[in-house]
């Protein structure tokens, strides 16, 4: 019903516009001053008509209206607009008012009206010099499917030269087509298999849509013949895709774990405030964005990088702490260490709680970490691509640390006999003091990835303790190679359960599988033989 | 030394009693009690409904108080931790001798409290929305049953978004299964066909969306207009909604309207990519009224932070706490068993330019408001109730309740009478 | 194997053991007769120790059989099995229960049944009582039944090893050092001990002193890099070359 | 069997069955022959206040004999403690009938808004009270005898134990919290109406209540008593102390652990049951590992390898909860976190293990 509105209103405009081309100014201050308005159908209508129109402000109108830069005068219904550079432009004239325009009231939008803002800057940018806006466009077309620019794609198609361009203006015809009952049957065929070879979701939707009720036999077989092809391939994707989501759930519980398996796998200590040196980790990447976002918003693509080291400083120095003035008295006490380092988690998240509030705080997502590369139909989403990289840099970094440096060496001499290292000259409590606030910044490490895609809140790291003691345990105290591998293989584990038996049954599922697994091999993955381990 | 063990015994035994003594001095301040979370995992929602109370206490003093006596606030922290609901509370109403308890959130907490509020005969206000399905003598339900926040949420992705095809998401606790049957219920009655719904429940706190949310992609992707109707729990949506933006599904694509998303869960958000997906509540902090423009500076300046936010929470209990202040004054006591007969009818202006009023059924009359989320982190109301709307305790969608209702008012004063066999259900 | 099976209390058979790469023990086989009193001796890595760990169940072998009283496969068995079985270990560092008493160190030690359910109801009987004296008095420590274990003096804790090694009366003792930080004195004192309950017990003794070994005047079984080097009395096993070569020195 | 009962048993345990007697005895008096006016009146609130720590006291009791006594430390006790609520709640549950919102006569509210048609098998003789205080003892005891049988058999000792016993509470935690598993999801159970018969609101009702939980206190003590000091309770010292060495002696480890943590398992679903009615709820969170190890924290304050320690040491951290909750509501965290600090860094004994070896030189030693 609006749809067709929509296109009458549209048409008329489009006539009158190209019959009195030169009282223009009027005319649009009619399109114009539709935009007028609290209502949101008027608006849409209103945005529509404009597309049609000849207006030459009007693409720049759309865009100011699409990210609310667009006011209207109360008094008048004049139409304003920020440009980019934030000074006032007077829609009708397309130029600034001679003065500053007052008693504005922004110009509402909602989904409705976005939808239709979409479909019709992507209709007037098909023309666009820049390909990905030509890209982009097409895209839109391809959602609205707006039958108006049928005319338009076809002259585009025929301009083309960009081959890639091309195809998705291509599909964008196909999709107006394949839904088009007038249209003629072997066009609605080729449009059929068009999205056949496109291939994903969105094409079969469209496909699914096509039924007896507005196509013929043929376009359908053709129709349901693609359909068949392309959910085949989806099936096929889906496994892949849900390794891949395996493959990123197990970086996460890398990154949460990793950390422990130097305080708990190689210390020994059963470090129960290591959430909240992730925890820690994630504020100071808060800290770092707010002071970014007030001082220098130009950075703010930078406050990861900048976070990282802070978040590892930070916590490395509570650790420290904590260390000396607590868990130093406590080695060869494991079972101690649990009961001071959960004093010390409650009273860390407390003191959070107090310096930052309870509720959760806003950490934003770089540009580069936003958004889906879709390697066609096989979506990678870079926020998670970021992290498995991290993480597995983080592991390798700290393999480094424990293998090459002598800072290394003299961790491993210690936690192998630390009586010997002692006679050998080490001074084995700065060994201490220092694997256990490395250990502690890792966490920090940790706590800046987790901050893109979990709570900002006091209670983060209570989130991640029990599955980082599982993952340690489960890959083999003291072996960081088994913690990499308990990681991933967990998450993966975790990810073909649920399809399965469902987010909290596979859950459960799998920590019963774990629990037996330690009754099979009580030392985890790696263990280490020979009567060098003995209780 | 076993001397000293059994003194320890005994002197903590003393100390105990020593607790309760303290009870016995006399108090010329009219005490309120405040049973929200400071600590665990509810701090992130309840340490604000605290502060609120704190601040309409204040603010009420300023005004000289209720019959002339003061206000006295008297916080407790019940730790998000349930049966420590209870005890706090028992505390609170025997030890402090507090007139009225301000306090709650989760359903849990509710139910374990409200054993302890009947058997004392005092009174609760409970600021949250929920499933409905209860009606107490002692508790003033002031948020919103579902018929005041889903099913009109519902009706506009229907009209408006021209949704066919539906993803209910909650959390698996008993709000979202209550308000998930109720919604099924009510979409098949609307024609919605069974393989056009999809439920899904994940644990509190679930952090990894991806599967998830790539099947909600692909169930909005056969064709038909989709929405997703949200009864995710507070925690778990800051990752969730990170997800959609991840996975770009954006609000013209999928539009999801949630019901436990306000500006308080945004606060914690980067709402760019989540521009236009929606939320329901009978208040937004961004509505336009002389009273929220007003309550909101206040606020402010009380926090001494001139960013702090306001949610519907927060309004439902400054309507509570009115209408308790008028009840009081009505009945020229506190005594609560006068209060509760004196809070029916009783009527307070609520901040989005309406009245709001307490219902024989302990709940309030509600406007229901839709908003989409803007670029800021706040609400753009795009649709709007005409009036208020009276709140169904009992569910007419549900197999159990649908002969319910509850009216506290004489002779009937009954929580859950049964219309069908003519009987007040619990005592048959 | 020319000993006839059914008089040998201990029988290893091509017994092989390996910790990551390293071979601990390398088809290491020998027999020890009932009641017979044998030393074992070897440099360090020998496998003295891990051999013991095989036979009382700590160790499983890779390859290999370990047969007792003739008959039982030990390899099959864990270490309460074993040691219900007859078989007694006194470790290298004397593993005593710090924080009992001398004399409850005893009484955990002496023969009698091991269930859980006994030892919650029964305590102690007259036998036991006769048991545990007896023992106190061959160790000498009866003055300081009950003083706790962890307070006393590394010889006196090997003492009491010993005692609750008697205590439990087995058919096999496998004695790992036990004079390492004995007097003089005493270390003549248990090689008497030793020679005495030898006879009625199978003694098996591991032990670097070598005046001590020669002391117990028994067969010798010297052990080089996990296998037999030599075996036989005192003076021909010290007097064979490759034992001095790669243990005593020339 | 008595004779068992009151091996060894010594002073210092006579004073603590005294000073429970007088509790399990005096409070319920002054609550309720006295006045409310008068000043030596304990108010009702008060009484399932101290019954919930003794029920507490109790559980710690039952952790402190598999941790302070056999050196196994388990981070699920919690989890038998809830398993025995919850066999106590399904039954008060049974017995609310017609009485719950929907007055339906068998089936439980949660059941009925969530339009279940019949009950579940697992609810099958709840109503009756012997079958419920037979699952209140059998299940956990169950629960412990199959995990304690896998995980002692193959010798999973120390930390690793530590954390599959913790992710044995978790898994058992998330599968409570969902609502198909049929135990009322997170609202658990409650709004109780009676017990036996008797208003579980009544005063008479808490005050018994409170007594029956100081009894199986006093009971739990002495049974825990008798088992340590026998000799089963030496070689369990001795397993904590050198494991393998016990096992050259002959003894059959796996067993005795396995018989102590079942016992203790019981112990502690008795608890549970306790506590329930007392609080008038039992849900999810009950399975929560930071529970459990709260419980471990208890113990270790008042003195592991002690029982008595254990048992004051849970009246008295809770008591500080409920004092520092109610009165700096803001500042309590630290308060407690200090207080674990505190504890493991001066008093490794805990309270009653630092007094105990102030007096005869040389007691208990750490058993960590």
């Amino acid at each position: 019903m609006l749809r067709t509105l929509r296109i009458i209103l549209g048409l008329a405009i489009a006539l009158i516009s190209s019959a009195v081309q030169l009282v223009w100014a009027d005319d649009a201050s009619i399109v114009l001053t539709r935009l007028a308005t609290e209502n949101y159908s008027e608006i849409e209508a209103g945005v529509t008509a404009l597309a049609a129109s000849a207006i030459p402000s009007a693409e720049a109108v759309l865009n100011a209206l699409a990210d609310s830069r667009l006011s209207y005068r109360l008094s008048d219904k004049a139409i304003f607009f920020k440009d980019t550079s934030g000074k006032w432009i007077d829609a009708a004239t397309n130029a600034a008012p001679s003065e500053q325009p007052t008693g504005l009231k922004p110009v509402k939008v909602n989904n409705r009206v976005r939808r239709a803002l979409d479909a019709a800057i992507g209709s007037m940018t098909l023309l666009s010099a820049d390909p990905k806006k030509r890209i982009a466009a097409a895209d839109a077309v391809f959602k609205s499917r707006d039958v108006n620019t049928l005319s338009a794609l076809d002259s585009v198609i025929a301009k083309e030269t960009d081959a890639i361009v091309k195809q998705h203006f291509e599909e964008a015809r196909a999709a107006v087509l394949i839904l088009k009952p007038d249209a003629p049957e072997a066009e609605r065929v080729a449009a059929a298999d068009r999205l056949g070879q496109r291939g994903d979701q969105d094409a079969l939707a469209l496909l699914s849509s096509v039924t007896n009720a507005n196509a013929t036999a043929n376009v359908i077989a053709a129709g349901s013949l693609a359909a068949k092809s392309i959910s085949r391939r989806l099936a096929l994707l889906s496994a892949a895709q849900n390794a891949w989501y395996g493959l990123s759930l197990g970086s996460v519980l890398l990154l949460a774990a990793i950390g422990l398996a130097i305080t708990f796998g190689v210390m020994g200590i059963i470090n129960m405030a290591h959430g909240e040196m992730v925890m820690l980790g994630a504020y100071t990447t808060f800290v770092v964005q707010e002071i970014i976002r007030a001082k220098a918003p130009s950075l703010f693509d930078w406050s990861l990088p900048i976070a990282i080291p802070l978040a590892f400083f930070v916590s490395a120095l509570v650790g420290l702490v904590i260390e000396r003035m607590i868990i130093r008295y406590l080695y060869g006490r494991p079972l101690e260490t649990l009961l001071a380092t959960w004093g010390v988690s409650l009273m860390l998240q407390q003191a959070v709680r107090s310096a930052f509030g309870a509720n959760n705080r806003e950490v934003g997502a770089p540009s580069y970490m936003a958004g889906v590369w879709d390697l066609n139909g096989f979506q990678i989403t870079y926020g998670r691509l970021w992290i498995i990289l991290f993480s597995l840099t983080v592991f390798l970094a700290l393999l480094g640390v424990m293998r090459g440096t002598s800072l290394g060496l003299r961790m491993r001499a210690v936690i192998q006999n630390r009586r010997m290292a002692a006679a050998m000259g080490i001074r084995t409590p700065v060994v201490d003091a220092l694997t256990f606030a490395l250990g502690s910044g890792v966490a920090g490490i940790a706590g800046v990835a987790l901050s893109q895609i979990d709570n900002v809140s006091p209670n983060l790291g209570q989130s991640y303790i029990i599955d980082s003691f599982l993952v340690v345990v489960f890959g083999g105290v003291g072996n960081l190679w088994g913690t990499l591998l308990g990681a991933l293989s967990l998450g993966l584990a975790n990810k073909f359960l649920e399809p399965i038996a469902g987010a909290v049954l596979g859950k459960i599922i799998l920590l019963a599988v774990i629990i037996l697994f330690i009754q099979r091999r009580p030392r985890g993955l790696f263990a280490l033989k020979g009567r060098a381990v003995e209780q | 030394m076993k001397r000293l063990i059994s003194t320890i015994a005994v002197s903590a035994f003393a100390a105990g009693s020593l607790l309760a003594s303290i009870a016995a001095k006399a108090e010329d301040t009219i005490k309120i009690g405040i049973l929200h979370s400071l600590s665990g995992t509810m701090a992130i929602s309840e340490t604000t409904l605290k502060d609120t109370m704190l601040y309409l206490i204040d603010e009420q003093n300023k005004k000289g108080g209720v019959l002339g006596k003061k206000l006295e606030a008297v916080v407790v922290d019940p730790a998000s931790n349930w049966p420590l609901f209870a005890e706090k509370a028992r505390e609170l109403i025997t030890k402090d001798k507090v007139v009225a308890t301000f306090g709650c959130w989760t359903s849990v907490s509710r139910k374990s409290v409200l054993p302890v509020f009947e058997e004392l005969n005092s009174i609760l206000f409970y600021p949250v929305q929920y499933e409905g399905e209860e009606s107490s003598k002692n508790i003033f339900y002031t948020g919103a049953a579902p018929n005041q926040q889903a099913i009109p949420a519902v009706d506009y992705l229907m009209e408006n978004e021209k949704v066919q095809r539906w993803v209910l998401a909650g959390t698996d606790y008993v709000y979202p299964r209550t308000t998930n049957k109720i919604l099924e219920a009510y979409l098949k009655a609307k024609g919605v066909k069974a393989e056009d719904i999809m439920i899904n429940y994940t644990p509190f706190g679930h952090s990894d969306w991806q599967t998830i949310v790539a099947d909600i992609k692909k169930f909005g992707s056969a064709g038909k207009k989709t929405a997703v109707v949200s009864t995710i729990n507070g925690d778990a949506n800051v990752p969730f909604y990170k997800e959609l933006g991840n996975q770009g599904i954006k609000a013209t694509d999928i539009p999801v309207v949630a019901f436990s998303v306000g500006e308080e869960e945004l606060a914690g958000l980067d709402t760019k990519p989540l521009v236009g997906h929606l939320a329901a509540w009978n208040y937004f902090e961004s509505v336009d009224t002389p009273e929220n423009k007003d309550f909101i500076a206040k606020w402010q300046a009380y926090t001494k932070n001139p960013k702090r936010t306001t949610n519907d929470p927060m309004e439902a209990h400054v309507i509570g706490f009115n209408m308790w202040v008028k009840a009081v004054e009505k009945a020229g006591t506190t005594d609560p068993s006068k209060v509760i007969d004196a809070m029916i009818g009783v009527a307070v202006p609520n901040l989005t330019g309406g009245l709001s009023t307490m219902m024989p059924n302990h709940h309030i009359t509600k406007p229901v408001l839709i908003g989409e989320i803007k670029a800021d982190g706040q609400f753009n109301t795009v649709w709007q109730t005409p009036g208020t709307v009276v709140a169904n305790e009992w569910s007419p969608y549900l197999e159990g309740s649908k002969d319910l209702i509850a009216d506290w008012r004489a002779p009937l004063s009954c929580g859950n009478f049964n219309v069908k066999t003519g009987k007040c259900g619990s005592k048959s | 194997m020319t000993t006839d099976l059914t008089d040998s209390i201990l029988y290893l058979d091509a017994v092989s053991v390996s910790f990551d790469g390293f071979k601990a023990l390398n088809d290491l086989s020998f027999v020890v007769g009932r009641g017979e009193l044998r030393a074992i001796i070897g440099p360090n890595g020998a496998g003295k120790t891990t051999m013991m760990d095989v036979v009382t169940g700590k160790t499983r072998p890779d390859k290999g059989a370990v047969v007792f009283d003739g008959s039982v496969d030990l390899t099959t068995q864990d270490e309460s099995a074993i040691a219900s079985l007859g078989i007694g270990r006194k470790f290298q560092k004397p593993t005593v229960f710090d924080y009992q008493t001398v004399e409850d160190n005893l009484l955990l030690a002496v023969e009698g049944p091991r269930t859980a359910f006994s030892s919650l109801f029964g305590w102690r009987s007259k036998v036991t009582a006769y048991q545990i004296y007896e023992a106190l008095s061959i160790i000498r420590l009866g003055d300081l039944k009950y003083r706790l274990a962890g307070s006393l003096s590394h010889g006196q804790k090997q003492w009491l090893e010993i005692g609750m090694l008697l205590a439990q009366n087995p058919k096999l003792l496998l004695v790992d050092e036990p004079v390492a930080g004995m007097t003089d004195a005493e270390t003549e004192e248990t090689a008497r001990l030793l020679t005495s309950i030898a006879g009625e017990h199978a003694v098996v003794v591991v032990e670097h002193d070598m005046s001590f070994v020669r002391a117990l005047d028994c067969k010798v079984t010297c052990l080089h890099e996990g296998t037999v080097l030599a075996e036989g009395t005192i003076d021909s096993v010290s007097a064979n070359d490759r034992v001095i070569d790669v243990y005593l020195g020339r | 069997m008595i004779k068992f009962l009151f091996h060894r048993f010594d002073k210092t345990a006579a004073y603590f069955i005294a000073a429970l007697a007088v509790l399990g005895v005096l409070i319920p008096i002054l609550n309720l022959a006295l006045p409310e006016a008068s000043t030596f009146h304990i108010p009702t609130y008060l009484v399932s206040l101290w019954g919930k720590y003794l029920a507490y006291a109790l559980l710690a009791l039952a952790l402190d004999l598999v941790w302070g006594y056999c050196g196994i430390l388990s981070l699920g006790h919690g989890a038998f403690f809830a398993l025995g609520g919850y066999a106590m709640g399904m039954y008060l549950m049974r017995q609310i009938g017609s009485r719950g919102v929907y007055a339906d006569p068998i089936l439980p509210d949660f059941m009925v808004f969530l339009n279940w048609k019949e009950l579940p098998i697992t609810w099958y003789f709840f109503d009756h009270f012997v079958y419920a205080i037979a699952m209140v003892i059998l299940v956990p005891s169950l629960l412990a005898l199959i995990f304690g049988w896998f995980a002692f058999r193959s010798r999973v000792t120390g930390v690793y134990l530590s954390i599959i016993t913790q992710s044995l509470t978790y898994a058992l935690l998330l599968a409570f919290f969902r609502n198909d598993m049929g135990f009322g999801g997170n609202n658990g159970l409650t709004d109780f109406k009676d017990i036996l018969g008797f208003s579980i609101q009544a005063p008479t009702t808490r005050a018994i209540l409170f007594s029956i939980t100081a009894l199986m206190l006093a009971l739990g003590f002495i049974v825990a008593r008798a088992m340590v000091a026998s000799r089963f309770g030496q070689v369990l010292a001795s397993i904590r102390d050198a494991e393998s060495r016990t096992r050259f002696l002959g003894y059959r480890v796996e067993n005795y652990k396995l018989m102590v943590f079942v016992v203790s398992a019981a112990m502690a679903g008795i608890a549970g049951a306790l506590y329930v009615p007392q609080v008038g709820i039992i849900n999810p969170s009950e399975f929560a590992p930071a529970n459990s190890i709260e419980a471990v924290i208890w113990v270790a304050v008042g003195g592991r390898g002690t029982l008595i320690g254990a048992a004051i040491g849970a009246v008295l951290v809770n008591f500080a909860k409920t004092w520092l909750t109610g009165t700096f509501p803001d500042f309590w965290l630290y308060g407690l976190g200090a207080l674990f600090i505190g504890v493991t860094l001066f008093l490794p004994k805990g309270i009653i293990g630092t007094l105990t070896a102030r007096f005869n030189s040389g007691g208990k030693g750490d058993t960590a």
